[in-house]
């Protein structure tokens, strides 16, 4: 008998990245995910598409679509699916293989997320105004007409720090990371 | 009671006034909260966006850390995403023992170990609720929000996904809804209330952003809200940095304030605005503000039509959890 | 399967109504699950005397199932919660004996539950392959873990002597 | 006197031989197994071929005991049984052993199936070698049938058995037979009116000299066996003398009390406190509801009395119990409609202008609250737009996993309705479109051509949260065209919500009372899902409708008339034999500790004061075993799993298990030991 999640398929490959989504070669293809998502409209393919195309092997097509990038992680495909599909994770898994295998084609989202790590990963913190510095004048800046006036609004409220905090433990940390990244868990 | 707490990179700036205000209404609620010393970034939705283990190991961190402070078995985190990260990393090492010798693995290398299960993880709003509950909230109000017409703005994170037996309705949740009629707030009943604020669209996709905010803000407006109240600085964060700039993108002249339910409740117990980090929002708050306290003031007329003869029941509904 | 793999004999005592009735299903959605089970079908899991299992062992079984309708659904309307009790102080007993308790399992599976029924006979399976023939003699040790089952195995018929009342 | 054992080996055509290689196990278990004087293999065993060797084999090679080694004896233990007793054996002489469904098809390796065929064979002669003769009891059938439900199904099968000659006794909820399809406004795919095929049947009920009907009654208790039922009916009270009442309505008319209607109303509609659910109700005798009567609210009013021109109005009645003897049972119970408040984003309960599937019944139906108009909530407007979204409740893994399969049909039912009496635009967002019977496909068809819309999606959310322009004041129904790979938003005035068809709530109970199981849905389990689709595990308890799964009225019908036909053939045999698998106690060497007593649920277990033992009536006795396995005597047998046959099986079983090696293992007695 045929084994839809046989090793090797690209389909397996994403089922085992990712906590409970042996349910995702059940999908109904009821387009429960693709109607309740925020950014469904901006969307390459819709969730319930992509599931289709993850079925039908076509890896290169699903790892350069912008989908999964533009999760907004709201979790509404996965209180709503009929057949229980972990949707949200499954998103976060592509894009882990996309990175992995640098198979994107809109660079914002990657390098917003891979901006933001780093600075986590050198201070333990999240640091917005370094992240928003970095992030928006490598980025388009055309696109960021008012970003300036955004930020000027946000500091003179004391809402934004000019340097970054750095835990005490950032070694730590670090080893951890170290550690936790050798393991090559995609 | 004795939580550990852990505030997240957002409320030390950009919502430091989060901060503030939840600090200071735990202090009148009796809630002593306990800084996770030395805590670190949850990773956001970023870093299990690009590895997987090191995402588990960041949150793991925290989460050994709290659990080796003395006495506490309950974490509080009042960023919505924060709250997410670290319920569903106890939640996935509890359930999968691969991910839990992942998590281990990598957090031995820190000197760190974390048993799942060992800390009970939850949101602020959950447990201003359930472990100070509506009627010993309602026995501290001095100052009732009267007048005041409130949009509840809960968010995703708080009520989706369901785990760890989460109770609250993951499609339209009551319970902030209630405690802000506890405090004497008029609360308008907000459809959109679990929708997206946007996340980190505002960063990667403006006009995705821009078209969730101004939907939000819309719905608030159409509904006479004078402010709406979210429980997550994100939500805040994108509601209230963004409104101009909504404005400008949609020719639009929203003009709605954001606050944290810590805030208002804060307002309710008689604080000072300044000691609320009321002031710091982009979106001035004053007109709002001003309606507290002052003679109930002419309020439009709910927008639902009145029922008259003709009119066929309404089905009953579920008795509210 | 490589010589040396140890291959279980368990055997499972299956209610005519449901447990027996979900092999039929299992069989006939030709679900396929691990040879080692070996299934005799009584009328309910009532019936299941508690020396069958303890005379199963006796005669070099590996392992035993009990299987039968989920409570409250029984043909006999209460009589699986009979055999859950006897259960319950046969694992006990067992415990005395040296017996590992994955050696014993309840399994509840009505006649719809083909497929849950063949995943339970796996994973039993699983167990007690990891568990290596059983050794009466070898695990028994007069440890706390014994005399433990000990005292709850004389709470738990005494309860058992309240019940008809 | 030695046993005489002829082991068969069913191929199955190549179910079994495919996978066992059966002419070896034949060879093996006539070389090995005690006893065995003959074993064949043969290609069907359960043709008329296959039976005539076995019954040749008993005559001429003096067979004492027969295995079949075949499928399960689910299938076939009746047939081989029968085979046997032509022959003069007695039936309880032979044994199967189900090499098909617990080998042939759940083996991969055929090595291990051959091991494991081999062992099911070996418990199956050392056991049979221990069988004993039984005589199955005669019992006469009690021509009287107890019919539980008046929807159509339960109708339907009332009819048939009473045009038939025998007496039923239909027991009914409600005030009023009629079910949910007294509910209805049309019935696809032809629309002709509910009522106008539906009340004809009830008035025949109602009438029927053969049909004793107890509505507003409740089946409290069955006890007995097949052929011979007793159960005890609790009428509850109508506060209305039936034998005075004329059923004039002058009470419902003069009472002041006006509720919502809960049930047959679906909360859309009024009645009074003492009401007739519908004008056509069967029988015609109102009820006065006790919860909503102002005088038994307050102990004053008594309108209803004062104007009755019979006097039938009796405030001092109470619940009467009736005990009936019946000899067959039809349980046609039908079904609960999903609560929608449980899909939230779906705004029910919230969002005014969002109705059920019922809700729409009712309110097209002209004899409903609007009195066939289609309106909002508020009563008056006729919407310009209606969404109708299916699988409301059904194929989701959170609520029901199952197709309810009548939805796609009403919602096409629907759609014709509401584009003929208001002319509005109608969009149905389905996942797929299952129109399965005779002419379903063609009304498909019509719709299309009638104009109505058509989504393939399922919907994410009803809101009235306006978005973009036109959508103020609408209810904006949001779903993924899955056709077309795109978000889209619709607005619409109305939303239907097709909800599931799910198990009454309470199910389970009717399920424990009547002694049937139930699914792990909750629908009541049939004997066999394609053969034997109204009979149950039970002998003499049948099902109808869609107490057994969904079902649309042609299909509970047939259902009815199935089953109606199934209790007129044991009626007309006259009398039925039951299974002698029952328990015994040896009264010498019963203690009378009466450990048993209690465990019966069946109360088959008397104690005998002057003896000072127990005793066990085997009529009442169903064979479960329990008291067996409990007697610290073994003073109790239980015929067909006595404690030697199921010891012998299990020695066989495990034949080839290693013994000694350290474990405490036990001889075998030299009798039972395999040859080898």
């Amino acid at each position: 008998m045929h084994d839809p999640k046989s090793t090797g398929s690209f389909l397996s490959e994403v089922i085992a990245t990712t906590p409970g989504a042996e349910t995702l070669i059940t999908c109904l293809q009821c387009g429960t995910c693709g109607g309740s998502c925020p950014s469904g409209p901006d969307m390459d393919y819709t969730p319930r598409q992509l599931f289709a195309m993850i079925n039908a092997g076509m890896r290169d097509e699903v790892l350069r679509s912008n989908t999964p990038w533009y999760c907004v992680a709201c979790y509404y495909c996965m209180v709503r699916c009929p057949k229980d599909i972990p949707i949200t994770d499954l998103m976060y898994s592509l894009k882990r293989i996309a990175v992995r295998e640098k198979l994107y084609d809109d660079r914002d989202a990657p390098d917003w997320s891979t901006s933001f790590i780093g600075y986590v990963e050198t201070n333990g913190r999240s640091f917005e105004f370094g992240l928003a510095t970095r992030y928006h004048l490598t980025h388009s800046p055309l696109k960021k007409v008012g970003v300036g006036p955004l930020a000027f609004e946000l500091f003179s409220r004391d809402r934004m720090a000019l340097t970054a905090d750095r835990i005490r433990g950032i070694d730590q940390l670090r080893m951890i990371l170290d550690r936790a990244k050798s393991l090559e868990a995609v | 009671m004795s939580y550990a707490y852990y505030p997240g990179c957002s409320l030390t700036h950009s919502a430091e006034p989060y901060d503030l205000s939840t600090r200071a209404i735990c202090e009148a609620f009796g809630l002593a909260l306990a800084e996770i010393d030395d805590w670190n970034c949850c990773g956001a939705t970023e870093y299990i966006s690009i590895n997987k283990a090191g995402a588990y190991g960041l949150v793991g961190r925290n989460l050994a850390l709290a659990s080796e402070q003395e006495g506490v078995r309950e974490l509080v985190a009042p960023c919505s995403a924060c709250y997410l990260n670290l319920r569903k990393v106890d939640h996935n090492m509890g359930v999968y023992p691969s991910i839990e010798a992942m998590t281990n693995y990598a957090l031995a290398a820190g000197g760190l170990h974390y048993t799942p299960g060992s800390l009970h993880i939850r949101h602020l709003l959950d447990v201003v609720v359930e472990d100070v509950g509506y009627d010993a909230i309602a026995a501290k109000v001095v100052r009732k929000l009267d007048g005041l017409r409130l949009a509840p703005y809960y968010g995703c994170l708080i009520v989706r996904p369901q785990i760890n037996g989460g109770t609250a309705d993951p499609e339209y949740p009551t319970h902030l809804d209630r405690l802000l009629m506890t405090i004497g707030a008029e609360v308008v009943d907000f459809p959109l209330k679990t929708h997206c604020c946007g996340g980190h669209m505002s960063q990667i996709s403006a006009e995705t952003a821009y078209e969730l905010i101004r939907h939000l803000l819309q719905n608030a407006a159409d509904y006479d809200a004078d402010a709406i109240v979210c429980a997550c600085p994100m939500c805040q964060f994108n509601l209230d940095a963004f409104q101009s700039q909504v404005n400008r993108h949609f020719g639009t002249d929203y003009n709605i304030p954001v606050l944290y339910f810590t805030q208002m409740i804060g307002l309710a117990l008689g604080m000072e605005a300044e000691e609320l980090g009321i002031g710091r929002e982009v979106v001035a708050a004053d007109a709002a503000l001003a309606k507290i306290g002052s003679a109930v003031p002419e309020v439009a007329a709910p927008r639902r039509p009145r029922r008259d003869d003709k009119a066929l029941p309404m089905p009953r509904r579920r008795e509210e959890v | 399967m490589s010589e040396q793999t140890f291959e279980p004999k368990i055997v499972a005592f299956l209610c005519n109504w449901c447990s027996y009735r979900a092999a039929d299903l299992a069989g006939t959605a030709r679900m396929k699950y691990e040879p080692n089970i070996r299934i005799l079908r009584v009328m309910c899991s009532g019936r299941v005397d508690p020396t069958f299992v303890l005379k199963a062992f006796a005669l070099g079984a590996d392992g035993v199932m009990i299987a039968g309708c989920h409570p409250g659904e029984c043909h006999y309307l209460e009589q699986n919660y009979k055999a859950m009790r006897r259960y319950e102080m046969l694992s006990h007993t067992l415990k005395v004996m040296g017996v590992e308790p994955e050696r014993l399992r309840l399994q509840w599976a009505s006649a719809a539950e083909g497929a849950q029924l063949s995943a339970a006979i796996n994973d039993m399976v699983e167990k007690v392959r990891r568990l290596g023939p059983l050794s009466w003699a070898g695990n028994w040790s007069e440890n706390g873990y014994h005399l433990e089952a000990i005292e709850r195995l004389a709470e738990e018929h005494a309860e058992a002597m309240e019940v008809p009342a | 006197m030695a046993e005489r054992v002829g082991v068969y080996i069913c191929h199955c055509g190549s179910n079994i031989a495919g996978t066992v290689d059966v002419e070896s196990l034949a060879q093996w278990a006539k070389d090995t197994l005690d006893g065995v004087v003959l074993a064949r293999d043969y290609k069907f065993m359960c043709s008329s071929l296959g039976q005539e060797l076995i019954e040749e084999d008993i005559k001429e090679q003096g067979l004492t005991r027969v295995v079949v080694a075949a499928c399960s004896p689910h299938l076939h233990e009746k047939t081989f049984r029968k085979a046997c007793s032509n022959a003069g054996l007695n039936p309880y002489l032979c044994h199967m052993v189900s090499l098909r469904e617990q080998v042939s098809w759940v083996t991969e390796d055929k090595v291990a199936a051959f091991e494991k065929a081999k062992a099911l064979l070996a418990a199956g002669v050392r056991r049979v070698h221990l069988h004993e003769e039984l005589e199955p009891t005669e019992v006469p059938v009690n021509p009287n049938t107890l019919v539980v439900g008046g929807g159509i199904a339960g109708i339907q099968a009332s009819l048939e058995l009473a045009d038939a000659g025998y007496p039923v006794y239909l027991v009914e909820r409600e005030p009023s037979i009629g079910g949910h399809m007294a509910q209805f406004d049309k019935t696809f795919p032809t629309l002709d009116c509910a009522a106008c095929i539906l009340t004809p049947k009830m008035s025949d009920v109602g009438g029927h000299p053969n049909i004793h009907l107890m509505s507003y009654a409740e089946v409290e208790e069955v006890t007995g066996y097949v052929g011979n039922f007793s159960a005890r009916i609790r009428k509850k009270a109508r506060y209305i003398n039936e034998a005075d009442c004329t059923g004039c309505g002058i009470c419902i008319e003069k009472c002041p009390k006006r509720v919502v209607d809960d049930v047959f109303e679906v909360g859309l509609g009024y009645r009074k406190a003492v009401y007739r659910p519908f004008p056509q109700a069967v029988p015609k005798f109102p009820v006065i509801d006790r919860e909503d009567c102002t005088y038994f609210e307050r102990g004053t009013c008594r309108a209803c009395e004062k104007f009755c021109p019979t006097e039938a109005i009796d405030f001092e009645q109470v619940d009467e119990y009736v005990d009936l003897e019946v000899g067959n049972v039809i349980l046609a119970t039908g079904y609960d409609l999903f609560d929608c408040t449980k899909i939230p984003q779906y705004g029910y309960g919230r969002l005014a202008n969002v109705f059920t599937s019922l809700e729409f019944e009712r309110m097209c139906n002209a004899a409903g609250p609007t009195e066939g108009k289609i309106v909002l909530r508020d009563g008056v407007t006729t919407p310009k737009s209606v969404a109708l979204i299916h699988c409301v409740g059904s194929r989701d893994k959170r609520h029901n996993p199952y197709c309810s399969a009548v939805c796609c049909m009403s919602a096409l039912k629907f759609g014709h309705l509401v584009m003929e009496k208001t002319g509005a635009e109608v969009t149905s967002f389905y996942i797929d479109m299952r129109p399965l019977h005779k002419n379903y496909e063609e009304f498909y068809d019509r719709l299309q051509q009638e104009g109505m819309h058509f989504v393939r999606g399922r919907v994410a959310e009803v809101s009235d949260a306006a978005r973009r322009p036109g959508e103020e004041g609408k209810l904006i129904v949001q779903a993924e065209d899955t056709l077309i790979g795109r978000q889209r938003r619709i607005p619409v005035d109305m939303v239907i919500l097709l909800g599931a068809l799910q198990p009454r709530a309470d199910a389970k109970e009717t399920a424990l009372r009547f002694g049937i199981s139930c699914s792990m849905d909750g629908w009541f389990t049939e004997r066999h899902p394609k053969l034997d689709p109204v009979a149950t595990m039970t002998d003499g308890l049948f099902i109808a409708g869609t107490c057994q799964g969904p079902k649309d009225i042609p299909d509970s019908v047939a259902q009815g008339a199935a089953a109606s036909a199934r209790v007129q053939g044991m009626i007309s045999v006259g009398t039925v034999l039951i299974e002698p698998i029952v328990a015994s106690i040896e009264e010498a060497r019963c203690s009378g500790c009466r450990i048993c007593n209690n465990l019966c649920p069946f109360n088959a277990i008397d104690y005998l004061e002057d003896k000072a033992v127990s005793t066990i009536n085997a009529a009442l006795c169903k064979g479960c075993g329990t008291c067996v396995a409990a007697c610290p005597a073994q003073a109790i047998t239980g015929a067909h799993f006595n404690y030697d046959q199921i010891t012998a099986e299990l020695e066989g079983i495990l034949f080839d298990a290693p013994r000694g090696n350290g474990r405490h293992a036990r001889r075998l007695e030299p009798a039972l030991e395999p040859a080898s």
